[in-house]
């Protein structure tokens, strides 16, 4: 019973522990911000705490970078379970403008398992305060993929192999005068 | 005419190792000299013409000279001047003699030409490697052409440990990041303690470099790169943004019409309105008092959202191409901007009035982190930070840029050279910004957003520009290229010398107090460490004594080049 | 057996209440901070969740993290059993002042284990800091009850805890100095701000607890809003009595309002000031711990 | 003292500020830079949008001469508005959406497959309003959607070979 009643405060009482490994700042101010009175967090439950042995969720920005993998891992593995990861930020979620550059793994679900992804460049206060309700099963979620055709399409696709073959092949020629 | 006053004054006493010199205004100064001549010129420009130091550039010009290229850019804030020196170094034996003898402001750029570019600066005091980690292989570095922006190179060694000094005898070492509460962003400190005191500290900083620089030479085009300087830095991020756009636009001549000009000026303001509050909030909240941490927070709010109706975003405005502006302030706008200011003035001025005859703050704040004058010129620090030391210094008025130029306004200065003065400065500068916005938005103009581009813009032409960022001090060197993007850009956040200035600051006080010193400064490492490497690590922070600094102010005149 | 059902209803009732005061303080703060604030329940429901936590023992020494966290609870709790609290004195059994002394000492002891078995960096510098405030606190509260005690001429608990700081003849002066002095550090003896130097979340996040998650945490986080319910009792029995004669029920209910007071002082003094260093607290403290010295000269002299 | 008294009123003043969001929403500015929607029927495949993204999010993939396929990292899209402005067809709309929290990062993705109707040369020209939009890349592309890479090349390589797999970048 008690254990039950335990699991169920989780949603209610979220002590987060704010990570930045590697991002631009933006969102990390938007975090404070949703502590701030406009948007008070704390009416949910939530608390920024100091340390990650006392966290139930991280809140990642940035992507993740070399230099600091190491050291996200490390708080993420600090964390008592239950625990919950959101990626705050395009940076978090998707690597951002830096993905591919070499100072740069990706994306911080390449370190640590992520729950929720929160996108924005920064995201909204809202759209922090949004991903948390979706993350406590307050909202539902309403991103969905999209997936739009102009036209169906008898071509056969394009592979690799068939570069250089014959017949059927569409032939591919190199634009001149670019 | 000072600009070309300059070049004669320099002329006279170096005629005979002054190679070209280019005056595209009169506010832009290009000298190029025999690398031989350089410490000796940089010597008399810093300590002769007082001029103050802003950053060292080092270019790999290979595949368009032949040849490495490395600047070291100065200020004249009375004259209105942005000066460059620069020479040219032969492409096998890239050496140039290190000119930080002489500005030991210069430290950290040198060493940062050193592992990026490869130019080795002869003579440095302090070789350790700044923004390279040790793992990183020798003889390859980053910066040059012929490295990709994605290759990750042989024999990089994640699990070595970083090589720290060892810390003097009888002190314990305290970490202090890479994630810690009052950091947002990651940075590593290891305290050098004794009980409670500070004796001193070694910086590992440029932990959140994302390849920025490197990314704009190679992927970009310039019109994207606006919105990745935007993104340096997540709260200055529109200085970036504009500084960037002036440095192109300098470089080719292209002037933004009036109306952008203006819009410039009214969002780096709303920015630097944001900056403050926030500055002042996660002070208190360093120091422990979170209510003034939610009133500071609270009255920025409606900035925020003034900013996201003109703008879209509430931070990343996207404010600039090059040659204009992207988005209007129509005149609901501007009424509604007015009545937000209004409103800001009238709810900071009590809690500026509270502030002040806090004494409770003050014993936290008086006297701590104390960056004094001599300091602030050493290591070439700016903003708030030499605002508070007495040094009058503002970009927006010594370099007038975007609407500066047509609006007034004061620039506060404060004597007391410690954290309360910048807190004073910071909370009085709100209400210069509140003004100048005014001023703008009476003067504003109808007319056109963007200047009409015509044609691709020239390469290889140089553009400089400062711009306030609301710590100090953003500086955008860019050398214009071929393929609709730049060869080269180098950004010096204000951060990058303030926060040589730290370790100074920190020394002989509390544990305690470090915090507050170091959010004094308002460090943004993001700014700091844009640049384009992996890890980056072990950068020791040069402390330098008082008595270093005395000697070197008054040191004798620098080797002869000729030696 | 009177006294042993009112000591245990003590522990009840500070076990019950401790929680919901904190509740309350954090509806305060937030309404000096403009903002909502989170429900007044939510102490409970944070001690619930972090009891369902794993509890990972990453310290020095993981048998002592255990120990010190039991310590920690059942030392308020031992206190709350001696102190009165609007019923029947209860402690008189099994304990007098000194008791009292010591037990409030191990209160602060329990923390200095908490920190020195986590070992981090952090958590030693918290605990060199708490231990440089014990060294002036500790005194400070010992010389308010000997000042009652010499007052009434009696270690007895129900004596001195019942407004014995005025029990002497005349003005009693010493005892108004007394109460002047505790109200100036009694942010001090709770750990709040600004005062809250060892834990300062900013500097130290959170100090000796740096290291303890999930069930520990909950009960070092329990004793910490214990200790302001006990500290609030120990208070009012010393300096503001009055009331405890009447009819039961009436008494208990004045006593809670009284020690709610005091939480809501606390809250607003918090909310109010910024953190001091330690070297400054030490000296407040210090020049709180020399008139503390006056006011023990003028107690023995009947004052 | 008084000053803290002082303080206290200061902020007692304003009162509570708290909005109740999530339980009900403030308007979102008109202008606001949300989720780049695509009007599907409107695009005309010219990329424009791939070549001027900073954060190179939009992928372009082109299987055959009849198909072109875009695809939307919309995880590290950074909302800064520049595909939709270089649209010469308008048919990129920023929206208002910005409640896109999900569990997925696959959610936030959009995909369009457009019919190319062929021209004379290659029917994949995107010409810029401005001098400084211009083309960085023309012809086909073939980004790894896969792995969400945006695969660079330069004009030297395209004038080569049409299709070619992750060429590292040569500079220029």
């Amino acid at each position: 019973m008690l254990e039950s009643l335990c699991a169920q405060m989780f949603g209610r009482s979220l002590w987060v522990y704010h990570a930045n490994s590697g991002g631009c700042n933006g969102c990390d101010i938007e975090v404070l911000n949703v502590l701030t009175p406009y948007y008070d967090v704390e009416r949910f439950g939530i608390k920024l705490v100091g340390s990650p042995r006392h966290a139930d969720a991280m809140l990642c920005q940035g992507p993740a970078l070399r230099a600091t993998a190491d050291a996200l891992r490390r708080a993420y593995d600090a964390m008592p379970a239950p625990k919950l990861v959101f990626a705050i930020g395009s940076c978090a979620c998707g690597g951002g403008m830096w993905y591919d550059s070499y100072a740069v793994l990706g994306p911080v679900g390449k370190v640590i398992p992520v729950n929720f992804y929160v996108p924005g460049c920064p995201p909204r206060p809202e759209a922090i305060i949004y991903g948390v309700a979706v993350a406590v099963g307050l909202v539902d979620k309403k991103a969905a993929p999209v997936r739009f055709k102009q036209a169906e399409f008898p071509i056969p696709l394009y592979h690799p192999d068939r570069l250089h073959g014959e017949g059927e092949l569409v032939i591919y020629e190199s634009p001149k005068g670019v | 005419m000072i600009a070309r006053d300059l070049f004669l004054r320099l002329k006279g006493s170096f005629s005979s190792v002054i190679q070209r010199a280019d005056l595209p205004s009169d506010q832009r100064l290009f000298v190029f000299v025999e690398p031989a001549a350089l410490k000796n010129i940089c010597y008399h420009i810093f300590r002769v013409f007082d001029a103050r130091y802003v950053i060292s550039i080092g270019a790999d010009d290979r595949p368009y000279s032949g040849k490495f290229l490395v600047a070291h850019n100065f200020a004249f804030d009375a004259d209105h001047l942005l000066f460059s020196v620069l020479a040219y170094l032969p492409p096998e034996k890239p050496e140039v003699e290190s000119i930080s003898e002489v500005v030991p402001a210069a430290s950290w750029a040198e060493r940062e030409m050193r592992d990026l570019v490869g130019i080795e600066p002869v003579g440095h005091r302090y070789l350790k490697r700044l923004v390279l980690p040790d793992a990183w292989p020798e003889g390859v570095h980053p910066l040059r052409k012929d490295m990709a922006w994605n290759e990750v190179p042989e024999g990089l060694d994640n699990s070595r440990e970083f090589m720290f000094d060892d810390p003097p005898e009888g002190c314990a070492v305290v970490p202090f990041g890479p994630f810690h509460p009052t950091l947002d962003e990651p940075a590593h400190f290891r305290l050098y303690v004794e009980g409670e005191m500070v004796r001193g500290c070694e910086y590992r900083g440029f932990m959140v470099h994302r390849g920025i620089e490197k990314l704009a030479e190679s992927v970009l085009g310039y019109d994207d790169i606006p919105m990745l300087a935007e993104r340096i830095c997540g709260i200055c991020g529109c200085v970036h943004n504009v500084a960037y756009a002036q440095a192109v636009e300098s470089a080719a001549a292209i002037s933004p019409p009036p109306r952008a000009e203006y819009i410039r000026s009214i969002m780096l303001e709303l920015e630097r309105l944001h900056s403050h509050l926030l500055w002042v909030g996660l002070a208190c909240h360093i120091i422990g008092f979170d209510t003034l941490f939610m009133h500071s927070f609270r009255i920025r709010e409606p900035i925020m959202r003034i900013a996201e109706k003109i703008s879209g975003n509430r931070k990343t405005y996207s404010l600039c191409v090059i040659g204009g502006v992207r988005w209007d302030i129509s005149s609901e706008l501007k009424g509604e901007l007015r009545h937000v200011l209004d409103g800001l003035e009238k709810e900071w001025k009590p809690v500026v009035s509270a502030v002040t005859g806090d004494k409770n703050v003050q014993a936290r704040t008086r006297g701590i982190g104390v960056a004094n004058r001599q300091l602030v010129k050493e290591v070439g620090a700016v903003g708030p930070v030499a605002r508070a030391a007495g040094v009058d210094i503002d970009c927006r008025r010594d370099h007038p840029y975007a609407a500066y130029g047509r609006v007034e306004f004061d620039v506060i200065t404060e004597q007391g050279c410690d954290v309360w003065s910048r807190l004073l400065v910071r909370m009085k500068e709100v209400f210069q910004s509140a003004r100048i916005i005014r001023q703008c938005l009476d003067k504003m103009e109808e007319g056109p957003l963007q200047a009409a581009i015509t044609e691709e813009l020239p390469p290889g032409r140089m553009g400089l520009a400062s711009v306030e960022a609301p710590r100090g001090e953003s500086h955008h060197f860019v050398i214009t290229g071929e393929n609709n993007r730049p060869r080269r850009w180098r950004v010096r956040a204000p951060t990058y010398q303030n926060l040589q200035a730290v370790p100074m600051m920190i020394k002989d006080q509390r544990i305690a107090d470090m915090t507050i010193s170091l959010g004094s400064i308002d460090p943004c490492f993001s700014c700091t460490d844009r640049l384009e490497t992996i890890e980056v690590r072990s950068g020791t922070v040069r402390l330098w004594t008082q008595e270093e600094l005395l000697q070197a102010a008054r040191s004798k005149k620098p080797g002869n080049s000729g030696e | 057996m009177a006294n042993v059902a009112a000591g245990l209803l003590n522990v009840l009732m500070v076990l019950l209440v401790a929680p919901l005061f904190q509740g309350i303080q954090r509806k305060i703060t937030a309404r000096i901070q403009a903002r909502q604030g989170p429900p007044i329940w939510q102490p409970y429901f944070d001690l619930l969740k972090l009891l369902g936590k794993e509890d990972i023992e990453a310290g020095t020494v993981p048998a002592m993290q255990r120990f010190a966290a039991y310590l920690s609870l059942a030392a308020v709790l031992t206190v709350a059993f001696l102190v009165p609290m609007g019923t029947a004195v209860p402690g008189a059994l099994v304990g007098d002042a000194i008791l009292l002394i010591y037990l409030l000492t191990l209160m602060g002891i329990c923390n200095l284990l908490a920190g020195l078995a986590a070992g981090s960096a952090y958590s030693l510098v918290g605990i060199s800091r708490e231990m440089m405030s014990m060294v002036v606190l500790e005194p400070l509260f010992a010389i308010a009850v000997i000042v009652g005690a010499l007052h009434a001429h009696s270690l007895r608990l129900e004596i001195v805890l019942n407004g014995s700081a005025y029990s002497g003849t005349g003005v009693p002066w010493s005892g108004i100095v007394m109460l002047g002095l505790m109200l100036l550090s009694f942010q001090a003896f709770v750990q709040r701000v600004p005062f809250d130097i060892s834990e300062a979340e900013t500097e130290l996040m959170e100090g000796p607890l740096m290291e303890y998650s999930g069930p520990k945490l909950a009960l070092f986080k329990y004793a910490q809003m214990a200790k302001l319910v006990v500290y609030s009792a120990l208070f009012i029995g010393l300096f503001i009595p009055w009331g405890e004669t009447l009819h039961p029920p009436l008494a208990l209910l004045l006593f809670w309002l009284k020690s709610l007071a005091l939480v809501l002082l606390v809250a607003v003094v918090a909310a109010t000031h910024a953190r001091y260093r330690i070297d400054q607290a030490v000296r407040y403290f210090a020049a709180m711990m020399i008139a503390s010295l006056g006011a023990l000269v003028l107690a023995a002299y009947g004052y | 003292m008084l000053n803290k008294i002082k303080e206290a009123i200061v902020c007692l003043r304003p009162g509570r500020v708290t909005l109740p969001y999530p339980a009900q929403a403030e308007p979102v500015p008109e202008n606001f830079r949300g989720v780049p929607r695509w009007d599907g029927e409107k695009c005309i495949g010219c990329a424009g949008c791939a070549n001027n993204c900073s954060a190179r999010a939009i992928l372009v993939l082109d299987p055959c001469q009849e198909l072109r396929i875009l695809q939307y990292i919309g995880s590290r899209c950074t909302y800064c508005g520049r595909c939709a402005e270089v649209c010469p067809e308008k048919a990129i709309v920023m929206s208002n959406e910005f409640e896109m929290a999900t569990a997925e990062a696959s959610d936030l993705q959009q995909r369009l497959d457009i019919f190319m109707s062929t021209c004379q040369r290659c029917g994949r020209c995107f010409k810029g309003a401005a001098v400084l939009e211009g083309l960085k890349m023309s012809g086909y592309r073939s980004d790894e959607v896969g792995s969400g890479r945006w695969v660079y090349r330069s004009r030297a390589l395209l004038e080569g070979d049409a299709v070619v797999d992750d060429i590292p970048i040569e500079l220029d």
